[in-house]
């Protein structure tokens, strides 16, 4: 924090204030970082964050749980269903509602198309930061097939509102089912031509390997989760630690490097990719027959008093809802424990030190959605 | 020397694959379409705004005012207002607002409604110069559209009859250019009570 | 008649005459070079690219010099107003005057001097001071960062352009432009490209040449002075309209004028490499096929950062362009004496 | 009682298929400091911070979540402060993590953080003098 900024006095040289956004083409959104500079070497990045804060936790706290739910999608829009999947998990718990194993399969189906989606933005936009333009084109063409699955489904493209609490919107039809299994099929090599257009591409090597070094225990004391602690040595995925939905029936790895440079983060990401393929291809193949919807969800929804947690792992890590209820038809308290604020909550410290173009690319690497750190 | 020499075999190896597998890309047929020269099929469970499904033997709303929609809604977006007619079992539709400006195209309305008598319209193009023109006065552009409809008389013999105004929300879209979108009804702005 | 030619072809109206055919050239070839990088962009990624104005866009470059013209040139508040109004200027100036020296055909030259380039490396560096210049009296950090960041590329790529240069003049043996292609006269095994009897690392010396020239010119994947992801435009942040315009059409003009030096020194400029057609046609086809490609690698590759491009031309472009001027310098000492 | 878990905090099993929730420790305002200590030496990573305000019984609540990386083991530390003079020593010091947190419910409940290094609005404007969670705020 600011005990250890070093001053214009200590060492002699002076530094100067270098505003990167609200309006910036690195931060992706209306994130403003204020760095300190000496040269181009940063010697303190604060995040200054609230600009989109839309102050969703009072929403919550003035409405159904059903009313709420759209509201979900639009915290990270980029992985909503993730995101509408813990609000659901949440409230199903608590209202002690199970939902029938098709409508599992199918959250899980779709929250893993949604992943990738997430992260095939994530890897364009990111490339753009490292000032390669066409990667984001060929990402956003294959982002658009899920799309296309996705609003075929849910009627939306963007902000699903998919899940309901005790199952799902609708049934997939089965042009979803064929469409999903065709894109499957088109998306490995897609992955392979990905890996040797621009993983192996030695500028980019050059750009990732060893730079923004995260340690584990810094991930650990800023509660970074998601391909950030797994960029860093650890294994955490809610997915594979704490089972939720369906994923407990699926055979998959939580892909881990140890490195903890912006390359192991970025690895981590696209061998995700690769293993929520194989998770979309296992619920095809095993999709149970039966209702969607758990039966006798109360019209008027009121949880009995108490506090509910559901954690989920989200694009960007472990996104967390704890609901605190008083008996109501609304709830008391809605918390949203968002993976990227705590992602984020870390660069301050892992900066320090680099220089402006490798923080940037440091910053792209935890990959944020602004909207999610804002709430 | 040996690993530096081996790097820049690989390093230029991948930059000839990087430029290799772009070129390969530049021959192929491009992915875009070409708005508004050509469109996309919307699907079918497409939400858009909403809007009053007529009842084909009535000719009138299928709506009865049951306010369900209005109470669904997380927005506070919808006005709906009806009133018994002479002689009706049921209340009738007389005032359906929709304030699109507040509108997040959630669907809980439509869900909320047990009979049907809302849907989700197939207007995407939305643009206006003003606020007031996304107070959406649902219920008069209904009336118009049965008009422009001619104002089916109760049909005994349209059991199978397709619906005239709109395309059922399950049917393919209209092809783009046989179908330029009707200009938009004008409307006052409503007075909705929104808090 | 002829008399009349024979003045207009003759000191100084010659050089006038050239110019002014090349400043309408490098015009005409700017703009059309904006949107055939547009257009390439569009199709390496997919894409038509501009569709709208023209047929296929074509008149897309129209378009666009008439919204640079007709938007006003501000004059950021603390600005070196005399700086920031010549730097614009400053870059282009040298990149025409280079062009003046380039014999596109065997005739088709603005002047035939025999150190031809020697002129256009003398004053290929001007360029980097006018961006520095440019980014400096702007006023904005991203400006200045952008400055400083010019400078130290051109420590990374000058000395081995200059070494792969010296090479070549030791090949040929001269520095007049058209004599070097005339003495690369007869089918393509003939390029200084493949010479490989006097410099065994020939084409290596072509890639570093072509490695330096994207750099000089700060394209991608060098282009970190107008990093757009980091410094939003670098050095040009604050230009609008022509004075934006000016540096875009310089960049341009740069590498046309890069790729006809490549082309003069590597690929047998205006000679035919299969005898039919002229000059001028192969000059040019060369030339552009060169341009293409510098697109092609800007719509492949990410961004280096400058201590890679530092690294690579120190501990690769250096070491290497040194070795093939010392192997030259034997070969030629060996064979021709 | 877990063996993972500092055994001088009274953590409580709870229901986690019910409350997805594993230990549950009710501490005094004055030891959540002592307790995060604890939970930071046994391996845990701080998960959120959450303010809740029990507006009829005057009091705020600090529900600190943590977790551990390797297992399933959620634990939460919760206190209550009151609500008048909502003020509470900060854990910034033991996580880092917590700084931004602490920020957050700071500005929707007004709640100060003892030795916190930086207390200005997180997300809310900078010149925001309103807590948008506490019950009795008005829009």
């Amino acid at each position: 924090m600011s005990t250890t900024e070093a001053s214009p006095a200590e060492t002699g040289r002076e530094t100067f204030v270098l505003n990167l956004g609200p309006q910036h083409p690195a931060t992706h959104g209306v994130l403003r970082v204020k760095m300190t500079m000496d040269g181009e070497y940063v010697v303190r990045a604060e995040p200054v964050c609230g600009y989109i804060h839309r102050m969703q936790e009072k929403m919550g706290e003035n409405r159904t749980y059903a009313q709420f739910l759209p509201n979900t999608s639009r915290i990270d829009y980029l992985s909503a269903l993730t995101y509408t999947h813990a609000f659901v998990g949440a409230v199903e718990r608590a209202a002690k509602l199970q939902v029938p194993p098709r409508g599992e399969y199918i959250r899980v189906i779709t929250s893993e198309l949604n992943r990738i989606s997430s992260h095939l933005v994530w890897w364009g936009a990111f490339l753009l930061d490292l000032g390669g333009f066409t990667p984001l084109l060929y990402a956003f063409d294959d982002r658009e097939k899920i799309l296309d699955l996705l609003e075929g489904i849910t009627g939306s493209r963007l902000t699903y509102s998919y899940f309901r609490i005790g199952g799902l919107y609708n049934d997939v039809d089965e042009a979803f089912i064929k469409g999903t299994r065709e894109f499957v099929a088109q998306m490995r090599p897609r992955l392979k031509m990905y890996r040797s257009l621009v993983t192996e591409n030695i500028i980019l090597r050059k750009r990732l390997i060893g730079i923004g070094p995260v340690s584990a225990e810094m991930c650990r004391k800023y509660g970074a989760t998601g391909p950030v602690i797994r960029g860093s040595g650890v294994g955490y995925d809610v997915r594979k630690i704490e089972p939720y939905s369906a994923y407990a029936e699926f055979d998959f790895v939580a892909p881990t490097f140890a490195e903890g440079d912006s390359m192991a983060r970025y690895l981590v990401r696209m061998e995700e990719m690769a293993q929520s393929l194989r998770i979309i291809e296992q619920g095809l193949d095993k999709l149970p027959a039966g209702p969607v919807m758990a039966e006798k969800v109360p019209r008027v929804l009121k949880l009995p008093a108490g506090d509910y947690c559901y954690a989920v792992e989200a694009a960007r890590g472990r996104f967390a809802v704890r609901i605190v209820s008083d008996g109501k038809e609304i709830p008391y308290r809605v918390k949203l424990r968002s993976p990227s604020l705590s992602n984020l909550s870390l660069f301050e410290e892992a900066s320090r030190g680099m220089l402006l173009p490798d923080a940037l690319a440091l910053m792209g690497s935890l990959d944020l959605v602004i909207p999610d750190i804002d709430r | 020397m040996k690993n530096g020499l081996k790097e820049i075999f690989t390093g230029f190896n991948s930059l000839v694959t990087g430029m290799r597998i772009t070129i390969g890309q530049f021959f192929k047929p491009s992915v875009t379409t070409q708005y508004p020269h050509e469109t996309l099929p919307i699907p079918a469970r497409f939400r858009g705004h909403i809007e009053l499904v007529l009842d084909p033997e009535t000719g009138k709303a299928k709506c009865y005012a049951c306010k369900l929609c209005e109470r669904a809604c997380p927005s506070d977006c919808i006005l709906v207002d009806g009133a018994k007619l002479e002689g009706a079992k049921k209340k009738s539709v007389t005032e359906y607002r929709l304030d699109f400006t507040k509108c997040s195209l959630c669907g809980s309305c439509v869900e909320a409604c047990r009979d049907g008598a809302i849907r989700f319209s197939r207007d995407y193009n939305l643009a206006g110069f003003s606020k007031e023109e996304f107070i959406m006065d649902l219920f008069a552009k209904l009336e118009a559209e049965a008009q422009a409809a001619g104002a089916p008389p109760a049909a005994p013999d349209a059991p199978g009859k397709p619906e005239p105004a709109a395309p059922a929300p399950t049917q393919p879209p209209p092809p783009a250019a046989a179908a330029p979108k009707p200009e938009p009804p004008k409307m006052e702005p409503a007075k909705v009570d929104a808090p | 008649m002829t008399n009349l030619l024979h003045i207009l072809l003759a000191e100084p109206f010659r050089l006038a005459l050239a110019l002014l055919l090349i400043m309408s050239f490098v015009g005409v070839n700017a703009a059309y070079l904006v949107w055939v990088e547009r257009k390439g962009a569009g199709r390496f990624q997919r894409r038509p690219g501009p569709t709208e104005v023209g047929y296929a866009g074509l008149l897309q470059p129209v378009v666009d010099a008439f919204k640079l013209l007709s938007k006003q040139l501000i004059l950021p508040t603390g600005v070196d107003a005399t700086l920031f109004r010549a730097a614009p200027l400053l870059v282009m100036a040298p990149a025409l005057i280079g062009l003046a020296v380039v014999p596109f055909s065997e005739k088709l030259l603005g002047r035939d001097i025999n150190v031809g380039l020697l002129l256009i490396f003398a004053l290929g560096s001007i360029n980097v001071m006018a961006i520095m210049l440019g980014g400096w009296s702007s006023r904005n950090k991203y400006a200045i960062i952008s400055a400083a960041r010019v400078v130290s590329q051109n420590v990374a790529y000058e000395i081995p352009t200059l070494l792969v240069v010296i090479t070549m003049i030791m090949v040929t043996g001269s520095m007049d432009l058209n004599e070097i292609v005339r003495q690369q006269a007869g089918g393509f095994w003939r390029w200084n490209l493949f010479r490989w009897d006097v410099n065994p690392l020939a084409p290596a010396t072509f890639l570093i040449f072509y490695i330096c020239m994207l750099a000089e010119t700060n394209r991608a994947p060098f282009d970190m002075a107008e990093a757009e992801s980091e410094l939003v435009a670098g050095a040009y942040t604050e230009y609008s309209g022509m004075g934006f315009g000016v540096f875009f059409m310089a960049e341009y003009t740069n590498i046309l004028l890069g790729c006809s030096v490549a082309t003069v020194l590597f690929l047998g400029g205006w000679q035919s490499p299969v005898g039919i057609l002229p000059g001028l046609f192969w000059f040019l086809a060369k030339m552009y096929f060169l341009i293409f490609s510098v697109i092609w690698v800007r719509w492949t590759f990410p961004r280096t950062q400058f201590y890679g491009l530092l690294n690579l031309s120190w501990k690769i472009l250096i070491p290497v362009s040194l070795l093939t001027l010392i192997l030259t310098g034997a070969m030629l000492k060996i064979f021709s004496v | 009682m877990n063996p993972n878990l500092p055994p001088s905090i009274p953590f409580q099993p709870v229901d986690y298929a019910a409350k997805g929730c594993h230990f549950e420790a009710v501490v005094a305002a004055d030891k959540v400091v002592e307790a995060a200590a604890l939970l930071d030496g046994a391996g845990f990573a701080l998960d959120t911070i959450t303010g809740v305000d029990w507006m009829a019984a005057g009091q705020m609540e600090l529900i600190y979540d943590f977790f551990r990386l390797e297992k399933a083991l959620r634990v939460a530390v919760r206190t209550r402060i009151p609500r008048d003079n909502p003020e509470i020593a900060t854990i910034s010091g033991v996580y880092p993590g917590a700084n931004w947190h602490e920020r957050e419910t700071h500005d929707f409940f007004g709640i100060r953080f003892a030795g916190h290094p930086d207390l200005t609005p997180f997300l809310l404007p900078e010149d925001a003098t309103y807590h948008p969670l506490r019950k009795d705020f008005v829009a």
